[in-house]
């Protein structure tokens, strides 16, 4: 399976060509907006004077794979959760230029804080897919190591990772590590009193923290409108920090911002804001039906920006890519999605005697009554089977 | 409309309706309530009828949204606020607790404010983290504030229009996963006290004391129950604050047992208060000392363990045993 | 008792000459800051072509009135807290000119949301002094009836009541009244993460409110470089609307700008921010103890900045006042602190049973019961006194 | 330094110089807490001496400040942050509920989170509104926080810096109208565990048990009722999560009463949990219900009333005399 992977096949015939600059506007208010983009959707190569870049063929070649395989990933983990595998999921679908560009700006000594979406950060982290399924499928609630990988934990109330990640960069620039950190929230988070807080804070300690900030356009049935009026990466100017807006859907673009931004904060010049301009090509989660509140047209709209389509045109029309390359991805998706499907399959549920364990680190003389309790109740009906 | 059987979610959303229609004052806000109708499609409807000033889809902040409702209300309107899952109620905690519970008694009674709250909580739903919680102690503790939970339709409707009418702030807990389950709501009803308890199944051996989505459990323990020739009275407390012990006091006194079935966890629920409460006020009556079943304390589990976690037909059963076996 | 209050006496003296820029510019990086001023501290008019003002004389005492009886009035509040009379008090010795600029500014129908500081605010809208002293003195939470004056009670809870103020402004908006509100905070208060989400919603909502930043310099200890690297007017365009900073020393500039903000607010341009910079005098409260963190020369550089003396200054200059003007205006002031002094001598202590008023408006029955059960126990004591 | 007599705020002040001289990860964190030293002083000196690096003066901004201190933890930093009044914690309340007590558990035990929060708490000192609360049971109810409170200054030192060893978040209460108080504080001495009750007075008729600044009323009412030949034993709780329940019940199986005594509400506040479990513990030894002694459901009043609001001598005479007339 290629590019064409099921949850993203049918609007792509559509054509590339069509033209999307009233649609634009009306998002980004004429002049007041610049969006840096080194790739455009007809797959062309721009310059920009801010954010050179210049990938080695085996780069491109490796970012076209990250997001072809995340792709394919997701939209496994999407059938797992109709077959009922998975409780839950959070389709990355439409971001992967987003999330690989900026999660291959990231040096190892970096760290990462992630919302509940970003699978293809998480594969630039080397963080297993099938642990990102543990939370989705209702067996855990965050099923890896963050020290592991520097990913941190996925995040569901909206926004405080902003906090943790800001902290996080405070300990960093104490320890005069040479590393910064990457904080992930989305459009609607961008309200959140904590985002601000963290804008605070991270500016008057000037710590090295990276806001990547993707505005797909929705916080599950609302437009950005109802978050803001002005585009989201000017409200970093107003903390004293630099905001930028990258085409999300241009992983070179996204790569080299956030690589700037990220060498920025290591070299001590402090926090800065990214808004990557793209969009949510699913539905919000597994639970949600966009067709409520959203047409169909948008939708088709975004398909013409797609951002792996962009980059496969690059890579074949300078033939940096052949056919067998593709099928031989094509296969190596298979097998990822295979490799996870089992994965999940075989993915026990916890002990029922789990409930009590780590809730502290120290131990708790309650817990271990309710849990001496609870094994006593269990022990009952063990014991009042074996009468019978 | 008059009597009609309809789920406790299409409950609410006519009570939301009726409440739109009869007073212009009343607002309905939160996130993703308007388009959308809600995660849950409890407001499903009310934005097309209404129109985008009166069910308003908010950004997402929810400290902003009951801060902006307290100054709505300042202004003379009635705004009932959505909080999309109970786990989300926090980052509003602030207003709640020193604002809203708090500015009728900062202004000596000048200042009224008739906010309601409405929070789907509790588990059973195969949620992720921060879905399936039971916050009401939290709420309860917190004078100025009232607390209550619906368990059925009915009480869904008319509970959530007294609470409406209320000038007083009103937490709304709606038990999520009873949203689907249907019972007879007769909209002409005249509708008992918002703060009263209800017993909804007579007995005569033990008092089991529930609320929200906990009254379904109990009933059912109170007919397995039956079947062992046990006679359980179930009461539907129906408000936790204020909690309406006098008729707790008048069951336990006949019976001389209480259990107290919650889903929030033991340590420092609503039981604990009942549970002192009422062995103050029935010392010589109690055959047994007052057992609660509950969440445990810890954060409500991965979904796969929430079976095991939540006060079920069995655990229910237990304590029922033990406490008659006083 | 004139301008010349105790305690704003002493260093008044060290002259209206020295300059001020070095300091200025240490809190404003060049260029990026423009002070709306209309009149210097040398007592000079100034014009702006923006904000254009032409007060008559009569208008010109007043807002001297103004200021002189507010400052009075907290000199005598100070004292008071002093004799044991109150329990506590925040002084705004200093902002006067921010406050009554502000707070003159201000139509009939529009609404005002002050911090726990705005004396001189409460003043402009009619609320007797006397009424602000009850919670100070430990006698209620708030002594008056918001809707008497359209002055919401003191927020002691920072950031807030920001948040209140917008929501009472889109009720304002769907109202189609023709009003505006008018919501103070400090520099101290920017950081809250409610008063991001005030302007969140006020922006996306077109709120008719003005947010009114007195930035004293302090917040508590904490010097306003903790909260904030830039200039805390500029974080409004973040947000989607204009910020300001207004010389908040200058009680012409602060009415002009107050005016035009809430004029564009009435007539549906949405909310602005004023960034009034201003100084502290003061302690922090009357429990507070600014030797500890701050110098006397800052206090000494402030002084030549005083609000009152400049509008004097110019009073005298041209002629619109003379002495008998300045006396009677004294003897105002006296009548004034006597009347509260004495007001606040005779405020009784609440009732005992009035900790269980109002703490419902439709009634609870655990209040009812605990209401019961004390009084039950206190007519223990009379019984058992009256056994004796 | 070893014994010496010192004031309950003085006592914390050198138990945080230890921290920071002893492990280099501590950190002190929160308002004014610098130069100022903490508008209660009890910070004074330490940014001083360990300058601006490791006493930190934050932005005015609670939630922001555990948030952070919880990104320092994961960095490995041991955070102590201070609230400055009770009455301010609530904008942290999210960051302390969802992130700071559940990331244990939610990293199945990979991410510690060293993090003490020092909360000043509690009235008797004449303040305005939000300066006198007293809202332990919002932290107790809920599972992965710990939440103690010494009540003299040897138990201030070590307390604290048990809690600061402590691999899990601990909030600590301090019971401000106390920090003047003085006692004997051994730096050298071994101390108990950091969650275990105390027994300050043994007696025989009843047990009386406070935490932080009830203790000495309780102390004061024992001696009260010692010369109306009562004898009282006390007990100091100094963990409201976990509540040490074994010295509890090994006391009140010995003196068949209990009173408990604490500022907070009455209605689920700490006591209602410890009545409901001795109960049910202790049910055939108890000759009286248990009785609770506290504030009433009510804001924390205007100053000019708090005495007659806060449980006083009079009023925890009167519950351990109901109990005794059982
Ligand atoms: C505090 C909080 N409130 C509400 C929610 C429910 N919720 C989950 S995702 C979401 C929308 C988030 O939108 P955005 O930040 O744009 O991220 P996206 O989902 O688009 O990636 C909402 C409202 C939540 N998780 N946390
Ligand atoms: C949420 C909250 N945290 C802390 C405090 C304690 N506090 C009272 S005033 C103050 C400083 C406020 O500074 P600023 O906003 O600049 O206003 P100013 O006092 O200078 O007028 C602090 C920290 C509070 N009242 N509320
Ligand atoms: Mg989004
Ligand atoms: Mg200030």
């Amino acid at each position: 399976m290629t590019v064409e992977s099921t949850a993203a096949r049918k609007p792509r015939r559509s054509g590339a060509k069509r033209s999307t600059t009233t649609r634009d506007t009306k998002k980004q208010p004429a002049g007041q907006t610049e969006l840096v983009q080194l790739l455009t959707p007809e797959g062309e190569r721009v310059e920009h004077p801010e954010y050179a870049i210049d990938p080695t063929p085996e780069e491109l070649r490796g970012l076209y794979r990250d997001m072809v395989l995340t792709r394919r990933f997701d939209a496994e983990a999407t059938t797992l959760q109709r077959q009922g595998e998975l409780g839950l999921w959070a389709s990355l679908l439409g971001q992967e230029a987003a999330q690989i560009g900026s999660g291959r700006a990231l040096n190892d000594a970096d760290y990462v804080f992630p919302t509940y979406r970003e699978h293809g950060v998480a594969w630039c982290r080397g963080v297993d897919p099938t642990n990102l399924l543990g939370m989705f499928r209702g067996v855990n609630h965050g099923g890896w190591d963050p020290n592991s990988n520097n990913f941190h934990l996925y995040t569901i109330v909206i926004g405080s990772q902003t906090l943790h990640a800001t902290g996080y960069a405070m300990g960093v620039a104490k320890d005069g590590a040479d590393a910064a950190v990457l904080a992930y929230f989305g459009d609607g988070a961008s309200s959140q009193g904590d985002v601000a807080e963290s804008f605070t804070f991270s500016a008057v300690y000037n710590a090295p923290v990276v806001f990547f900030c993707q505005n797909n356009q929705w916080a599950i049935s609302e437009p950005t409108e109802k978050q803001t009026r002005v585009p989201l990466y000017q409200r970093a100017q107003g903390f004293g920090f630099p905001g930028v807006r990258v085409d999300g859907n241009d992983v070179l673009a996204c790569l080299a911002v956030t690589k700037a931004a990220l060498e920025r904060a290591r070299t001590g010049q402090g926090p800065m804001l990214i808004e990557a301009f793209t969009y949510r090509m699913g539905a919000h989660t597994t639970s949600d039906d966009p067709t409520r509140y959203r047409s169909p047209e948008e939708r088709e709209l975004w398909e013409t920006k797609d951002p792996i389509l962009r980059l496969r045109t690059l890579l074949t029309r300078e033939g940096l890519a052949d056919d067998a390359y593709f099928a031989e991805l094509e296969r190596e998706s298979d097998a990822l999605a295979k490799r996870v499907r089992d994965a999940v399959r075989a993915m026990p549920d916890p002990e029922d005697m789990a409930m009590f364990e780590h809730i502290y680190a120290d131990g708790h003389a309650l817990v271990d009554e309710e849990r001496a309790q609870f094994a006593e109740y269990q022990a009952s009906f063990v014991t009042a089977e074996e009468g019978i | 409309m008059a009597a009609e059987k309809m789920s406790l979610s299409k409950a609410i959303n006519a009570s939301l309706r009726t409440a739109l229609e009869t007073d212009p004052k009343v607002l309905i806000m939160g996130e993703d309530v308007g388009k959308l109708g809600g995660v849950f499609r409890v407001t499903d409807g009310l934005q097309k009828d209404f129109g985008e000033d009166r069910v308003i889809d908010t950004p997402l902040a929810e400290s902003g949204i009951v801060g902006t409702a307290i100054g709505l209300a300042l202004r003379g309107y009635r705004p009932v606020v959505e909080i999309q899952f109970d786990g989300f109620v926090f980052p509003a905690y602030d207003q709640i607790v020193t604002q809203l519970a708090k500015m009728h008694a900062r202004s000596l009674g000048k200042v009224k404010l008739p906010v309601v709250v409405r929070i789907p909580y509790g588990g059973g739903i195969g949620a992720v983290e921060h879905h399936s919680e039971s916050p009401e102690a939290l709420f309860a503790h917190v004078a100025g504030l009232k607390v209550v939970s619906p368990a059925n339709a009915s009480d869904a409707y008319w509970m959530l229009q007294q609470a409406i009418d209320s000038d007083d702030p009103v937490i709304y807990f709606e038990p999520k996963r009873r949203y689907h389950d249907k019972s007879e709501v007769d909209t002409a009803a005249i509708p008992g006290p918002l703060h009263a308890a209800r017993v909804v199944r007579p007995g005569t051996d033990l008092t089991l004391a529930a609320y929200g989505p906990m009254v379904k459990v109990a009933l059912d323990a109170a007919a397995a129950a039956a079947e062992e020739g046990k006679s359980i009275e179930v009461m539907d407390l129906r408000s936790m604050s204020p909690i309406d012990f006098d008729t707790i006091q008048r069951s336990v006194e006949r019976t001389g047992r209480l259990v107290v079935v919650h889903e929030a966890p033991v340590f420092l629920g609503t039981g604990s208060e009942i549970a002192a409460r009422v062995t103050e006020r029935c010392f010589y009556h109690l055959q047994a000392p007052v057992l609660r079943v509950g969440g445990f304390h810890s954060p409500y589990p991965p979904s796969r363990l929430e079976d095991e976690y939540l006060p079920g037909l069995d655990r229910v059963l237990d304590a029922v045993d033990r406490a008659l076996a006083y």
